[in-house]
């Protein structure tokens, strides 16, 4: 069975904040509640690594958790998707020079989705989530 | 024909064979290693073989009495005696049968294992010459019918499994346990002693038989009892007599400890004779049942609850052992209420006391296993200390294996041997009251709690630097616990043979008082 | 300095955090455990260590604003309220009456929303899914209308050194009402669920307490010291914005319960109390607000060049959901950035009641206690590593190695 | 046993399997979609546990470094076994056939094989090494022994009652399925009855570890505790072991206490084909009605309970409601 | 309670202060309609007065600590002592500031905490940024740093031992230089008319 | 015992869920199938929740009035302007810029404007679509 049809429909998420102001991490969390509701697309936010599919990642990385993210991410069992959420995760945002940051998370994993903003709109993070599953899906066409 | 001369001598052998086997012991050993082993392999396979030919003897054609030195072994009143059984008689039924199944199957296992287990210690001859002894004494409690002989056996018993406890002399509490051991053992034998000259005074007679024929019940007759009573309950470990149990069995090495737990049953059967067979319906059925009911929820919650914060193994298992001795004299104290009221004993009552029995037999299967497989894990850890221990499953797949199952059965998990005994009890009791169901309920699920607890100080987790050299242990120690581990299993899976073949019969013996005295005295 | 001891608590210990499913601040605790209780509890912070007064002291005092209002994504107002006050009182800039209610009216909106978010964290720490939806769903509200008001749903950028950025006209009153029309309403639900709930009390009553003493002695702040029974409320105490011209009162638990007992249900009581209590902030407000600028110097370029000639070292304080936040600044003449900057988050003055309140509960109760005090903590050490010696363990499961393909693949796939 | 027989049975045991793991998705699915319309969300598709299945089955299968492999891949191959067995001797609707071992089905056994899938839960979060799942073992052990006690004495109430009526294998779910006990009782032993529905109705979600007895897995304090380690196909094992548990526990309820069929309530006089197909409907209904009182709805409107509190409820409160029902019960039959 | 003016406590501190004692001022600041004032005390004090000065400031009311900042003047490391006194009384809240300057040869400061426990993660953090010792402290760990941040260097220093060029990493720049755009066009040519 | 909680469920049953359905109410079986139909004018994408008119959204920037005088990039606090000094122009990293609107009231020619497009979503920080210039 396709990937896009199994892993794309059933994202267990975990959320790692690695040195976010929480303005992003709060916004991810809104995506599960009413409002938003990620459970109608299957996505579902574990309390393991070993569970998650979707990690989602706010915060510039700080050096205190830059080994934790990758640690994190290795415990993620194959196949796995990173979203980055929100801009200081992204390029630094405000926190753009700093002697106490690693980042951007791409520096420390590697990020299959970007959603800029500070913070990005719970709307904007479920759109990153689908943006990345078309491009699962659109790879998956073209290979096959 | 060789065979019908062993068949009709079996009783005897029963008892020549472990005493050969141990007075032969220090000669063999003299003649190295592996003349030592292969004797000790041979004498335990030849009690085991004699114990359960008996057993299928007994059990196929009805009581077996021999009487020693007789020229007809099997008639217990020569024509020159009057009436009365003056020789010493052995009278096998089926109860007895399945206390030397029970010792000759654990015997083998324990001798297989403890060859590897002891091989590192130094005073072999003695301890295996000690060990016969007590298999011999064990067999010959639960095969004689008479009192004195009874006595006599529990002293050997009890001199033999003292010596075995102190037998590692390197340490001093193995000493203090022994002497404890002894001393208790001691003088509990001297006050059965005392009840066997008040009987002897009374009705001028030791057979068990002939004694239960002639009870009067009299004042002295109560304090015989009680003189009876109440040492063989402390020596199988019944709360609140079971303070001992603990030491003995914590500092005795393993294979003796797995001994020493049939040792204690086979005084369970000196009890269960006592009450059924020798009193019988002199006693009020119902108060003496509720005695053993009594005696057991208080062993079945002291010991389990007891058991549960113990840090040493051996320990923590002795407390089991005396938590699981609760379940045995649940069932047959229930049958034992019952024994006056022929509907409920054929409605429950015999289910109960089944259950109880079984229980016996699956209880020194499963526990013998377990104490063995603690014995594995000190032997090459090297400490029984649950908080020092951990990880070892990684190295010894096979004790863990071993160790599950009989952690399983203890607990009373489907589908091991305990479970099926347990099931019976469960099944019966509460019709005499619900309450005692659910309390025998409630002590399995702490049992299992318990136990996994144990579990996983001993073999899971991370791998211990500590531990790094810990290997699986020798063949013969995973031999022994692979035929102790088969037949929990078995009887497990499939009870319901054991439950026909063995169990109902040995029920039937010991509620059927007027038929043991018969077969002895003829139906006077 | 002092070289570093470390004081690794003895016995069974184990860590908690920093990376936490439900939320919030990463910090880790170190615990003493005997069975499920916990016998000694300690805190690492500084997870999220970012250097925010570093980079403060490097840039000008307007970005340093946009900045401290990054400090924290729950109250995007507070430290720039906080930050800006400090400056403005040292360069001695006198803000317009008008804007200075139309920040308290934030800050209050913002209480609200924070108060909802915190409610519906601490159910979700107790399990208790349903009110956490439901405080959430009720947020929705207030987070709609910060965004109406502001722009944006969290890093409002109202405030400017000065005064503030965006007016609050009579056309947007009538919207506001309705929202606070709507969270009285939903504040009977959310009481009813959360004060009267028989298992949420049996989690939170005498549950993680913090007494009056050991409150004062801590100092910490804001609802976690008024629900141990500590009057310190910057708003009341301090009358700075709008605030000198209400009549406010200190919000304590036995308004409600007659009595005081500093365990985690008096948290929740405090809090609730204290939405309903910003209810009726902003109603006031919005009836008093005065006419007139919005800013003392609405030209930035023009404030640059201002500050960048004022001298002189100012406290500005500000009350947040989470208690008294302050930041200290020292300004020098001819330099753009602050010379001395040091920010107080309200989170940092609550840490240490964490432990009085911690040592003798279950570990059943770490997370509710630890998001007593709003903040919350998080656990990646939890896991452990895939054996790293036995590859072949795994990848003779075809599965895996499909699997760890199948990564590749889509990780070669979306890097295009 | 001859070969007829044997046949039947491994196509019944095929077939049960089947049900319970098909049945015990579905209704996990309506669990998930019901519990978010009632916190007024949309929720997921019905089949969502099929697709989080087949997601799981796709996924790697971390053995971690600190477990025992064997033990750790065995216990879930091992939860899955004894759920489907378990199911193997509960009785359903009326079907010809059933249940596959329906002359076995003993309450104790049963109630002792439902030990079975958390013991190998137990096992393989031990040997996963980690400590939140070490944690989670214990508290999920503390949990097994809670519920005991009112499991034990609903279980012995019933074998009392129909002992004294001098029914035979007074422990058979045969018996139990062809006996509702509420016709036996007069008016106390029918508030005995009430209370013993009450406190298995909460019995549910502890066997099944939900809240608010979930402290064994408590996502917010022990990160998913038991299962903390396990993904891929083990953890799809035990989310399907899960799911057939919730089948065995629910039909369990519906056994003991609504063991009638559609055709006793409503004689419909068709065809036999039709008669089965109304009463396995009615079946699936009953299960649904259990599983939405006692898992749905306790599930999301309550708090979790910290595991020293599961232990007081199951003990001192519901333990105590059912001894006082089973007495009631007992005394039932003495007032008459 | 007698509540004391500002002028009045900067006078029993200084008298508590004694020799210790170098400079008071008092500072107000009005905002609201009502214009209701804040007030301030500053008090610069010597290493050694701070104790005897904060056990008069005790009396008065115990205070709620806010912080402690730093400020790196040069020559000297100032840590400000925030203190609130009367809080709990509506708008009469005084903040009193002890300001104590140490010479960069001779960073050593008495712990508060024997006195205010709750002053205790402040003094940790003060260590830790500026490089002061406070003696005796309970707990002397590092609080917000990594474990394996570098001994010797203090963030909040502006001398050599603050942070070096070589420790900051900029962020922004990540990627940025690397990546091909494409440029601006040139500024389209003005129409001639 | 009070359980509040369940009256408010039970209600809530039957009542409409207060879930946005965003961007479909579930998952379509293909993502780029809806895309696609969406693209063909076939099917229709549920709208977000609505915005407010002044929502601080992705920045726009008007390059001809700009006179390159650096005053957005002495306020921006996110370091998100470049200046290009072949063209006297700048640049904006939408990637980088935190929608302070900072730059919006320095800006002399008023050339800088937050617009309300707020799903900015890339796989490439640098992606076209997230660089204004
Ligand atoms: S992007 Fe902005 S809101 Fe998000 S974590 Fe970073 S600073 Fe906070
Ligand atoms: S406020 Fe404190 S924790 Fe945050 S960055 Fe600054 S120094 Fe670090
Ligand atoms: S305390 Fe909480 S809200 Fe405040 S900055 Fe830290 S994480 Fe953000
Ligand atoms: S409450 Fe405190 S930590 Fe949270 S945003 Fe406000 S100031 Fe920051
Ligand atoms: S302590 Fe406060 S300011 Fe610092 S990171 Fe935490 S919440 Fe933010
Ligand atoms: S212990 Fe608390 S913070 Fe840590 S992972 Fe679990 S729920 Fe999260
Ligand atoms: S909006 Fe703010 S962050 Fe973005 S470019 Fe303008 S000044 Fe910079
Ligand atoms: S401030 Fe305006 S005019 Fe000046 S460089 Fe920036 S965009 Fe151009």
């Amino acid at each position: 069975m396709k990937l896009s049809q199994t892993l794309g429909k059933s994202l267990w998420a975990f959320l790692f904040n690695s040195g976010s102001c929480n303005g992003c991490e709060i916004e991810s969390v809104a995506c599960v509640t009413p409002r938003y509701d990620l459970e109608r697309f299957g996505i579902k936010v574990v309390g393991s690594p070993r569970h998650a599919d979707l990690l989602l990642i706010s915060g510039p990385v700080t050096r205190k958790m830059a080994p934790r993210l990758k640690r994190v991410y290795e415990q993620m069992p194959d196949p796995k998707i990173v979203v980055c959420v929100g801009t200081c995760g992204t390029s630094g945002g405000a926190f753009y020079d700093s002697y106490t940051l690693v980042g951007p998370v791409d520096q420390v994993v590697p990020v299959d989705m970007y959603v800029p903003g500070c913070p990005p709109r719970p709307e904007a993070i479920i759109d990153g989530v689908v943006k990345v599953l078309a491009r699962l899906e659109a790879k998956e066409n073209a290979a096959s | 024909m060789m065979d019908t001369f062993v068949m009709r001598h079996l009783p005897a052998l029963l008892i020549a064979v472990p005493l050969l086997a141990a007075f032969v012991m220090p000669l063999v050993g003299g003649a190295g290693r592996v003349a030592r082993n292969a004797w000790v392999l041979l004498g335990a396979l030849a009690t085991s073989a004699v114990g359960l030919a008996l057993a299928w003897k007994v059990l196929a054609t009805g009581t077996v009495l021999y009487v020693f030195g007789a020229a007809a072994p099997h008639v217990a009143l020569p024509m020159d005696s009057g009436g009365i059984p003056i020789r010493i008689i052995f009278q096998v039924d089926a109860l007895s049968a399945l206390m030397v199944v029970i010792a000759s199957l654990s015997s083998l296992g324990i001798t297989i294992y403890s060859l590897a287990a002891e091989s590192k210690q130094s005073g072999l001859e003695t301890f295996y010459a000690m060990l016969f002894l007590l298999v011999a004494g064990v067999l010959g409690m639960v095969s004689t019918g008479d009192l004195f002989n009874f006595f006599v056996f529990l002293e050997i018993s009890s001199l033999a499994g003292a010596a075995l406890v102190a037998y590692r002399v390197d340490k001093g509490v193995a000493v203090e346990a022994g002497l404890k051991y002894a001393l208790l053992s001691t003088l509990g034998a001297l006050a059965v002693l005392t009840a066997i000259g008040i009987l002897i005074g009374q009705y001028n007679a030791l057979n068990l038989a002939t004694l239960a024929s002639r009870m009067q019940f009299t004042t002295l007759d109560k304090l015989a009892l009680v003189l009876l009573a109440v040492p063989l309950a402390m020596k199988c470990g019944a709360v609140p007599m079971h303070f001992w149990t603990p030491d003995a069995y914590t500092t005795a090495p393993s294979s003796v400890t797995a001994f020493l737990v049939v040792s204690s049953q086979a005084s369970l059967y000196g009890l269960f004779r006592i009450l059924f067979t020798l009193y019988g319906p002199l006693l009020s059925w119902a108060t003496f049942g509720w005695f053993l009911i009594v005696l057991g929820v208080l062993s079945m919650f002291v010991g389990v609850t007891m058991a549960i914060p113990q840090k040493d193994v051996k320990r923590l298992m002795a407390y089991h052992a005396v938590s699981q001795t609760g379940y045995m004299l649940l069932g047959v104290g229930v049958g034992l209420a019952v024994l006056g009221n022929a509907d409920a004993l054929a409605k429950y009552g015999k289910t109960a006391m089944a259950g109880g029995l079984f229980h016996i037999i699956n209880h020194a299967m499963y526990k013998g296993l377990l104490f063995l497989t603690a014995g594995a894990v000190f032997y090459r850890a090297g400490t029984r200390n649950l908080n020092k221990l951990g990880g070892l499953g990684h190295d010894m797949p096979w004790t863990m294996v071993c160790f599950m199952i009989g952690a399983l059965a203890i607990a009373g998990v489907p589908p091991f041997n305990g479970f099926a005994s347990k099931l019976l009890i469960y099944e019966s009791v509460f019709r005499f009251s619900p309450f005692l169901s659910i309390i025998a309920m409630i002590v399995s699920i702490l049992t299992l709690a318990s136990f996994v607890k144990v579990f996983h100080s001993m073999f899971l987790g991370p791998r211990r630097a500590e531990f790094a050299a810990v290997r699986e242990v020798p063949a013969p120690m995973l031999a022994g616990m692979a035929l102790l581990a088969v037949f929990v299993v078995a009887a497990g899976l499939a009870p319901q043979p054991f439950i026909d073949r063995l169990i109902q019969p040995a029920v039937e013996a010991l509620v059927d008082r007027a038929g043991y005295v018969a077969a002895i005295l003829g139906g006077i | 300095m002092k070289t570093i001891e470390v004081k690794k608590p003895s016995g069974y210990a184990t860590q908690i955090g920093p990376a936490h499913p439900a939320l919030k601040e990463p910090v880790m605790f170190s615990l003493d455990i005997e069975g499920e209780r916990i016998k000694k509890a300690d805190f690492v912070p500084g997870m999220a260590h970012r250097g925010v007064e570093w980079m403060g002291m490097r840039r000008n005092c307007i970005q340093t604003m946009y900045l401290a209002e990054r400090i924290c994504g729950i109250c995007g107002i507070t430290h720039s309220i906080s930050f800006s006050r400090a400056v403005e009182q040292i360069a001695q800039i006198q803000v317009p009456n008008r804007a200075h209610y139309i920040r308290s009216i934030v800050g209050e909106l913002e209480r609200i929303h924070s108060h909802l978010l915190w409610a519906g964290v601490a159910a979700h720490e107790l399990g208790f899914d349903s009110a956490f939806y439901l405080a959430w769903r009720v947020r929705e509200n207030v987070m709609d209308l910060l965004e109406y008001l502001t722009g944006n749903r969290v890093h409002y950028a109202m405030i400017q050194i000065g005064g503030v950025r965006r007016d609050i006209v009579p056309d947007q009153f009538p919207r506001i009402e309705e929202s606070m029309k709507f969270f009285e309403d939903a504040y009977a639900k959310l009481a009813a669920v959360f004060l009267d709930d028989t298992t949420v009390q049996m989690r939170c009553r005498d549950c993680g307490v913090l007494t009056y003493d050991e409150a004062r002695e801590l100092c910490p702040v804001g609802p976690t010291a008024r629900a141990s029974g500590i009057k310190k409320d910057v708003r009341i105490d301090h009358s700075y914005a709008a605030y000198g011209d209400i009549e406010i009162q200190y919000q304590t638990p036995d308004l409600l319960t007659g009595e005081v007992r500093g365990d985690v249900y008096d948290r929740i009581i405090t809090r609730l109390l204290e939405v309903k209590q910003s209810i009726g902030i902003v109603r006031q407000l919005l009836a008093m607000l005065p006419d007139g600028p919005l800013l003392a110097i609405p030209k930035p370029a023009v404030l640059l060049a201002k500050l960048k000639g004022a001298a002189g070292e100012a406290v500005g304080r500000h009350e947040a959901p989470r208690g008294e936040v302050m930041h200290y600044v020292r300004l020098e003449a001819g330099k753009d950035e602050p010379a001395a900057w040091k920010v107080k988050a309200s989170s940092y003055s609550n840490y240490m009641a964490w432990i009085p309140m911690m040592e003798g509960e279950q570990i059943a109760d770490i997370p509710i206690i630890a998001a007593s005090i709003d903040p919350c903590i998080s656990c990646t050490d939890r896991v452990a590593l895939v054996r790293p010696d036995s590859r072949q363990i795994l990848t003779k499961e075809d599965l895996h190695r499909l699997s760890v393909e199948k990564t590749r693949r889509i990780q070669a796939a979306l890097a295009k | 046993m001859n070969a007829t027989t044997l046949l039947l049975t491994v196509a019944g045991t095929v077939g049960m399997a089947l049900f319970g793991l098909l049945a015990g998705l579905w209704f996990t699915g309506i669990d998930r979609v019901l519990a978010a319309r009632m916190q007024a969300r949309i929720g997921p598709p019905v089949r969502q546990p099929f697709i989080d299945l087949a997601k799981l089955l796709v996924k790697q299968n971390v053995v971690p470094a600190n477990a025992i492999p064997w033990l750790f891949n065995g216990a879930p191959l091992l939860a899955l076994a004894s759920a489907i067995t378990i199911l193997l001797y509960i009785p359903m609707a009326a079907l010809p056939g059933l249940p596959v071992l329906g002359l076995h089905g003993d309450l104790v056994l049963i109630m002792y094989l439902l030990l079975v899938p958390g013991l190998a839960m137990v096992a393989g979060g031990l040997a996963s090494g980690s400590p939140y799942a070490t944690i989670g073992a214990q508290r999920e052990m503390v949990t097994m022994i809670a519920y005991e006690l009112p499991l034990a004495s609903t279980v012995i109430a019933f074998a009392w009652k129909l002992a004294q009526m001098d029914i035979a294998n007074p422990f058979s779910l045969a018996t139990l399925a062809a006996t509702p006990l509420w016709t036996l009782v007069g008016p106390i032993g029918f508030m005995g009855l009430l209370l013993l529905l009450g406190t298995m109705i909460l019995v549910v979600p502890g066997e099944l570890g939900r809240i608010p007895f979930d402290a064994p897995e408590a996502e917010t304090e022990i990160a998913g505790g038991l299962l903390v380690e396990y993904s891929g196909r083990n953890l799809a094992l035990f989310s399907l072991s899960l799911a057939v548990k919730t089948i065995v526990v629910t039909s369990l309820i519906v056994a003991l206490f609504f063991p009638w069929n559609f055709t006793q309530l409503v004689p419909i006089a068709c065809c036999p084909f039709l008669a089965a197909a109304a009463n396995a409907a009615f079946f699936l209904f009953k299960l649904f009605v259990v599983l939405f009182f006692s898992v749905t709805l306790v599930r999301i409107s309550v708090a979790r309970f910290r595991i020293t509190q599961v232990v007081d409820v199951y003990w001192k409160v519901l333990g105590a409601l059912s001894l006082v029902g089973l007495i009631l019960v007992m005394a039932d039959a003495y007032v008459r | 309670m007698n509540l004391l003016a500002p002028q009045e406590i900067a006078d029993v501190l200084q008298a508590a202060a004694g020799a210790g004692f170098v400079s008071a001022r008092c500072t107000e600041w009005a905002e609201g309609v009502k214009g209701r004032k804040s007030r301030q005390v500053w008090v610069k004090l010597a290493r050694e007065s701070l104790l005897p000065a904060l056990r008069r400031l005790v009396e008065i009311q115990y205070p709620h600590v806010s912080v402690i900042a730093s400020a790196d003047t040069g020559a000297q490391v100032e840590l400000m002592y925030h203190f609130y006194v009367y809080w709990g009384i509506p708008h009469e809240e005084i903040l009193v500031t002890f300001t104590v300057a140490l010479d960069k040869t001779d960073l050593k400061v008495p712990t508060i905490t024997g006195i205010i426990p709750g002053a205790l993660t402040s003094e940790r953090e003060k260590q830790e940024m500026v490089g002061i010792e406070v003696v005796d402290i309970p707990d002397g760990r590092r609080l917000f740093l990594p474990e394996d941040f570098p001994v010797g260097v203090f963030p909040w220093r502006k001398d050599e031992t603050g942070i070096p060029p070589d420790m900051t990493k900029e962020l922004w720049a990540t990627g940025r230089e690397t990546c091909q755009f494409s440029d601006n066009p040139p500024p389209a040519e003005p129409k001639a008319e | 015992m009070r359980f509040p909680m369940v009256q408010e469920l039970l209600g809530q049953l039957f009542q409409k869920p207060n879930t946005n359905p965003f961007p479909a109410a579930q998952l379509p079986p293909t993502v780029t199938g809806l895309l696609e139909k969406v693209g063909r004018g076939e099917a229709a994408l549920n709208p977000p929740v609505p915005v407010p008119a002044k929502l601080r959204g992705k920045m726009t920037y008007v390059r001809e009035t700009c006179i390159g005088c650096k005053l957005c990039l002495k306020v921006c606090p996110a370091h998100a302007i470049d200046f290009i000094e072949g063209t006297k122009k700048i640049r904006i990293f939408v990637g980088q810029c935190i929608q302070c609107g900072q730059c919006t009231e320095i800006c002399p020619k008023q050339c800088l404007a937050l617009s309300d497009e707020f799903l900015n979503a890339s796989h490439d920080r640098y992606a076209d679509e997230l660089v204004v210039d």
